[in-house]
């Protein structure tokens, strides 16, 4: 493979990457209630053109390439859009604009009122966030996703305590330590693969891969640095209180968007840059940690008295799902990993999770919000008087589970056959019994909910439909994410060679 | 001679960051991290990066220590308590020994087994030039090939001013960052405060321009104008304006603003995104840089200040 | 003249080493903040001034030699009001030793 | 050994001591101290690898090398964003210390 | 002449480094910014002759920005010492 050439669309990428920064700097200049207005009309433009460039790489059933300033890598920047990336693209459109209509109650500004901190921040953050997510989905370059990464968690951090708690605090300073730790290791990574092949371009370096001692060692360190990005377990801690404590819209774009960002690029480096050099045993160390982080996050998601920090925790067991694909996509037969069902698996897992994790965060902000508090001990009646966010939980909760129709389904079917045809039962047993513990404190949960009250529920807020809308139609796509499996495309393998 | 010199501060720069790391006083380690600045800067210096020697001897020396500096001061204020060092037990430390010299390792390793002849990108770099109309490759992948890096670089200022900003306490949103300025200043202070910052920007302007042909360029010119403007705000000359003034956000926003108007352009009047037409390169290369210095200044001084602390927008009551 | 350039700049560097010596020496050995404050300003500041002086000598242009003393103008400047500033705080007690 | 090797190796070892002091100090200041130490050891490799690639008449690759100043102000902007959180913390709690246990806390809305 | 320059840089910043002992020794913050201060200058008259040394003018201005951020940091160190 070498440099690709320009597609026709490919201006359509950078739109869907500078419209948005072109919001955040807008909005910023803007101030106040005006910044809440420019957000709202720069997302409606921001989702036109993802899905503008999402469907042309689907139709076409061909990746867009684009040179940024008309320079051809290495010398210059590409961005490049593949099948994974249109998906990934979409998916953040989705849940980006959902999220706003939800967030919009929680971060108003009044005609006329002065401008206020946390709105003002949000909304800025927010745009700040969808920009990041695309140029981590977009770019094509090793330099360039680590400036892609810095932008999300730049955004990411703030939000984390937007209350101004000093616990929210202390939780958003850890999660920028673990953060800049992951990007620095990831820095000298690709410095040193730059070292080593003179180009930091994707395509010009899985054609130019030779498994290097000083490239294994620079895919080492930056696998490192992205998985304490990612929260993989051991490097799991900092995430619960960060996304438990941050306001609901920001935890669900957080749990839902923010770890898949750095993931995504751990696909890239695994999948794309160096297909050929992983050996089974690195593959099979993620996964024995994903699986770890499948057991140990469920386990301890079952003992959280707070339903946020429950969330949170199944976050860090999801997370691991994503990681069993790299053992189970090897192939002996072509020397390293191949794309398959492994891979199809991992991204359907990627985005089930997105829209559950996100429809359940909100869900469960609408529960504090309406109950004043989010025990679980304490939910009996919440289903009577909340049945759309109870069961935007639930829905989003047979996702986790991977019960059918949902995306989970998919996902786990996915990543079960591979294991069985790879001979892999192990990772086929973790992928159950990590199923049977998310039902332990899904159904737990939820059958709280649906008990009857010992006294009559009082309401300590109203709820607005629209937002427990919001939340229920996430969660809905992600329990019916599955019925895609039906679709006759692969999305997922646009753009790589056949498996 | 030269490999003694060499050999010298590469062991005193090791022996510096052991210091950053060992001192159990917080100050010494942060002026310990200023000398490690300055000494980065003559290992730039050393490996023919004068640009790179540039950057560092405005950010690393300067900027991150004032700012680690005013940092350490503001939490010995805040902090009556001094707390017993909690260090890990020794087990846990000598694990984390044992795993960052396995990195270390690894890495010395993984540099003495990069490949001879070296993969460059210099010749690439040298064969574009005249296409830019600059005479340093540095500033010429720094602004025309790899200026989407630097455009998102940009963004990436913007999102941390408005991060350092969103820690600051609800009720003083709006105002001024920093304490208010005392009323009077040492004289020593002043007479500096008056003579130094016209060199500064003598000498910034001159970083800037000179950028185009030799080391130099928007970065480090944007930093010296920053620590200029610092030096007046810390005389007590001048206050730091309001945060929720447009024309400070004007002033933050302007540099990525025209870069990103410049970039759209391009898809229009050139051939894509950030691409500039031929004849033109050079004039808008420099527009840009000047615009991308007073915003960088504005940016590193802003996010020097820290969060808002008092001085909240006079329309809102009680603060 | 080549020669006689050559020859002074040996000479003016060394004597500036000389000069950071003493300064280091003073700042170790010198027993009260403040005599230590005196002894190094004054120690490195001409020892600076007599490397840039040993430099301009052989520096090709005028505008070269003429950059050299700049730094040093500034250094002197900068030094002497920071040396100020310290002296005052080393004045007020001492705290976080 | 030349010199780009001498600082490669220089790079290492402070990439070595700055991961130490970032996993074992208790205090967040210090922890972005060692953080600045670590960046400078990569900035440093990535310069060594700069200077091996000089060609064309430079003194160095320029590529890498305006990768670094890129790379210089992320830092910055990074060590800011840090040092903002640990003032505003300090100030509010009166302590510096984040090493605490991140069990379940006061689940906010 | 070149190694005359080289052997003179080594030799401050042998000079140099000797009095950053302050750093380590304390007892005030006044003295641990004092071998900052000699650092900084120290510094650059090391940047000086490396760039005599090497003949690339440029390194002056390395050591003008050392020059102007070095006093900058100095006195936040003051002004942050002190209160």
């Amino acid at each position: 493979m070498s440099v690709a050439a320009p597609t026709p669309g490919g201006v359509l990428l950078a739109f869907a990457l500078f419209v948005p920064v072109a919001g955040l700097l807008v909005a910023m200049l803007a101030g106040g209630r005006r910044s809440e207005q420019v957000a709202m009309a720069v997302m409606p433009l921001t989702f036109a053109a993802s899905a503008a460039a999402a469907w042309r790489v689907v139709a076409h059933a061909a990746p867009l390439e684009y040179h940024l300033g008309g320079w051809a890598p290495p010398l210059g920047i590409a961005l490049r859009a593949d099948g994974l990336s249109a998906i990934m693209m979409l998916m953040t459109a989705v849940v980006m604009v959902v999220t706003a209509v939800y967030a919009r109650a929680d971060f108003r500004t009044a005609p006329g009122a002065p401008e206020t901190r946390g709105p003002f921040t949000f909304w800025l953050l927010l745009i700040g966030l969808w920009a990041a997510m695309n140029a981590v989905f977009l770019a094509s370059d090793l330099f360039t996703l680590f400036v892609a990464m810095e932008l999300l968690t730049f955004a990411a951090v703030p939000m984390v305590c937007l209350d101004g708690r000093s616990e929210q605090l202390t939780a958003a300073l850890r999660y920028l330590l673990f953060a800049l730790l992951g990007s620095v290791l990831y820095l000298l990574g690709a410095a040193l693969l730059y070292g080593v092949y003179g180009t930091l371009d994707i395509a010009l370096l899985a054609a130019r891969m030779d498994g290097a001692p000083t490239a294994l060692v620079a895919c080492s360190l930056m696998t490192a640095g992205l998985a304490a990005k990612t929260a993989l377990f051991p490097l799991h801690l900092w995430l619960p209180p960060a996304h438990a404590g941050a306001p609901a819209a920001a935890s669900a774009v957080l749990s839902a968007l923010v770890v898949k960002g750095s993931f995504f690029i751990t696909l890239r480096l695994w999948f794309d840059v160096m297909p050929r050099d992983v050996g089974l045993a690195a593959a099979q160390i993620l996964a024995a940690l994903g699986a770890a982080a499948i057991i140990v996050g469920s386990a301890v998601a079952l003992r959280q008295a707070r339903l946020k920090m429950l969330i949170a925790y199944s976050t860090v067991a999801q997370i691991g799902y994503l990681f069993l694909m790299f053992p189970l996509a090897y192939s002996a037969e072509h020397g390293g990993l191949t794309g398959g069902a492994a891979l199809a698996g991992g991204a359907m897992q990627a985005v089930s999770h997105a829209f559950a994790k996100a429809g359940m965060f909100m869900a469960a902000g609408l529960l504090y919000a309406a109950l004043g508090h989010d025990r679980i001990a304490d939910l009996a009646g919440a289903g009577r008087a909340l049945p759309m966010s109870v069961i935007a939980f639930a829905l989003g909760g047979i996702s986790l589970v991977g019960l059918p129709p949902s995306g989970g389904f998919v996902a786990k079917w996915l990543l079960l056959s591979a294991a069985v045809e790879s001979g892999q039962w192990w990772w086929a047993l973790v992928i159950a019994v990590g199923g049977l513990l998310a039902g332990g404190y899904v159904f737990g949960v939820v059958m709280r909910a649906l008990a009857l009250p010992p006294a009559p529920l009082v309401l300590q807020a109203a709820i607005p439909r629209r937002r427990e809308a919001a939340a229920l139609a996430l969660s809905l796509v992600a329990a019916l994410l599955g019925m895609t499996a039906l679709l006759p495309i692969d999305v997922v393998h646009i753009g790589r060679g056949s498996p | 001679m030269a490999f003694a010199f060499d050999l010298a501060l590469v062991l005193l720069t090791v022996a510096v960051a052991a210091w950053t790391i060992a001192l159990r006083d917080g100050f010494a380690a942060v002026v310990a991290f200023v000398v490690y600045g300055a000494l980065l800067a003559l290992a730039w210096v050393r490996l023919g990066a004068i640009d790179v020697a540039l950057t560092e001897a405005a950010i690393g020396a300067g900027l991150t220590g004032a700012l680690l500096i005013g940092a350490a001061a503001a939490v010995r204020r805040a902090t009556r308590t001094a707390l017993p060092e909690q260090r890990p037990d020794l087990g846990t430390r000598t694990l984390a020994a044992v795993l960052c010299a396995a990195v270390a390792g690894s890495i010395a390793a993984g540099v003495l087994l990069l490949p001879e002849p070296a993969p460059s990108l210099a010749a690439d770099a040298a064969r574009h030039l005249d296409a830019t109309g600059l005479g340093n490759p540095v500033t010429a992948v720094l602004i025309a090939y790899r200026a989407t890096d630097t455009l998102l670089e940009k963004v990436v200022l913007v999102l941390a001013i408005a991060g350092v900003w969103s820690f600051a306490p609800d009720g003083v949103w709006g105002g001024r960052p920093g304490p208010a300025p005392a009323a009077s200043q040492p004289g020593a202070l002043l007479l500096l405060a008056r003579v130094l910052p016209p060199v500064g920007v003598v000498v910034g302007a001159y970083v800037l321009w000179a950028g185009a042909d030799h080391p130099g360029g928007a970065f480090q010119g944007g930093t010296i104008l920053a620590a200029m403007v610092l030096l007046v705000v810390m005389a007590g000359l001048a206050d730091v304006p309001r945060i929720g003034s447009r024309a400070l956000r004007a002033m933050v926003l302007a540099g990525p603003m025209v870069f990103l108007a410049v970039g759209f352009a391009g898809v229009v009047i050139a051939d894509a995104f950030l691409a500039y037409p031929v004849p033109y390169a050079k004039p808008i290369i420099l527009a840009i840089e000047i615009v991308l210095t007073l915003s960088i200044a504005a940016t590193l001084a802003l996010l020097l200040a820290g969060p808002p602390e008092r001085d909240a927008a006079p329309a809102r009551p009680g603060q | 003249m080549s020669a006689l350039a050559d020859a002074f700049t040996v000479v003016a560097i060394a004597l500036g080493v000389v000069f950071f010596l003493a300064g280091s020496v003073g700042l170790l050995r010198f027993p009260d903040a403040l005599t230590r404050l005196h002894a190094l300003t004054k120690a490195d500041n001409l020892g600076l001034g007599l490397v840039v002086l040993g430099l301009a000598a052989q520096a090709g242009s005028v505008l070269g030699a003429l950059k050299l003393l700049a730094v040093w103008v500034l250094v002197l400047v900068a030094g002497a009001t920071v040396a100020r500033l310290i002296a005052r705080a080393a004045h007020e007690p001492e705290r976080g030793a | 050994m030349s010199t780009a090797t001498l600082f490669g190796l220089c790079g290492a070892v402070l990439i070595g001591v700055g991961l130490y002091g970032l996993i074992v100090h208790p205090q967040p200041l210090r922890k972005i101290v060692a953080f600045n130490v670590l960046g400078g050891g990569v900035f440093l490799v990535f310069g060594v690898i700069a200077r091996r690639g000089a060609g064309a008449g430079f003194g160095g690759d320029p590529v890498p090398q305006a990768l670094i100043i890129t790379g210089l102000v992320v830092a910055f902007a990074a060590t800011a964003l840090a040092a903002a959180l640990v003032v505003q913390l300090a100030r509010r709690t009166g302590t510096v210390s984040i090493a605490e246990d991140a069990g379940a806390r006061e689940s906010p809305p | 002449m070149t190694e005359f320059l080289f052997g003179g840089a080594l030799a401050v910043l042998l000079t140099v480094a000797l009095g950053l002992v302050r750093i380590l020794r304390g007892p005030g913050d006044a003295d641990r910014m004092m071998a900052a201060q000699l650092l900084g200058t120290g510094g650059i008259a090391v940047l000086l002759l490396l760039g005599a040394a090497v003949g690339d003018p440029a390194v002056v201005d390395v050591a003008l920005t050392l020059a102007l951020l070095a006093a900058f940091a100095s006195i936040a160190f003051v002004k942050g010492a002190a209160k």
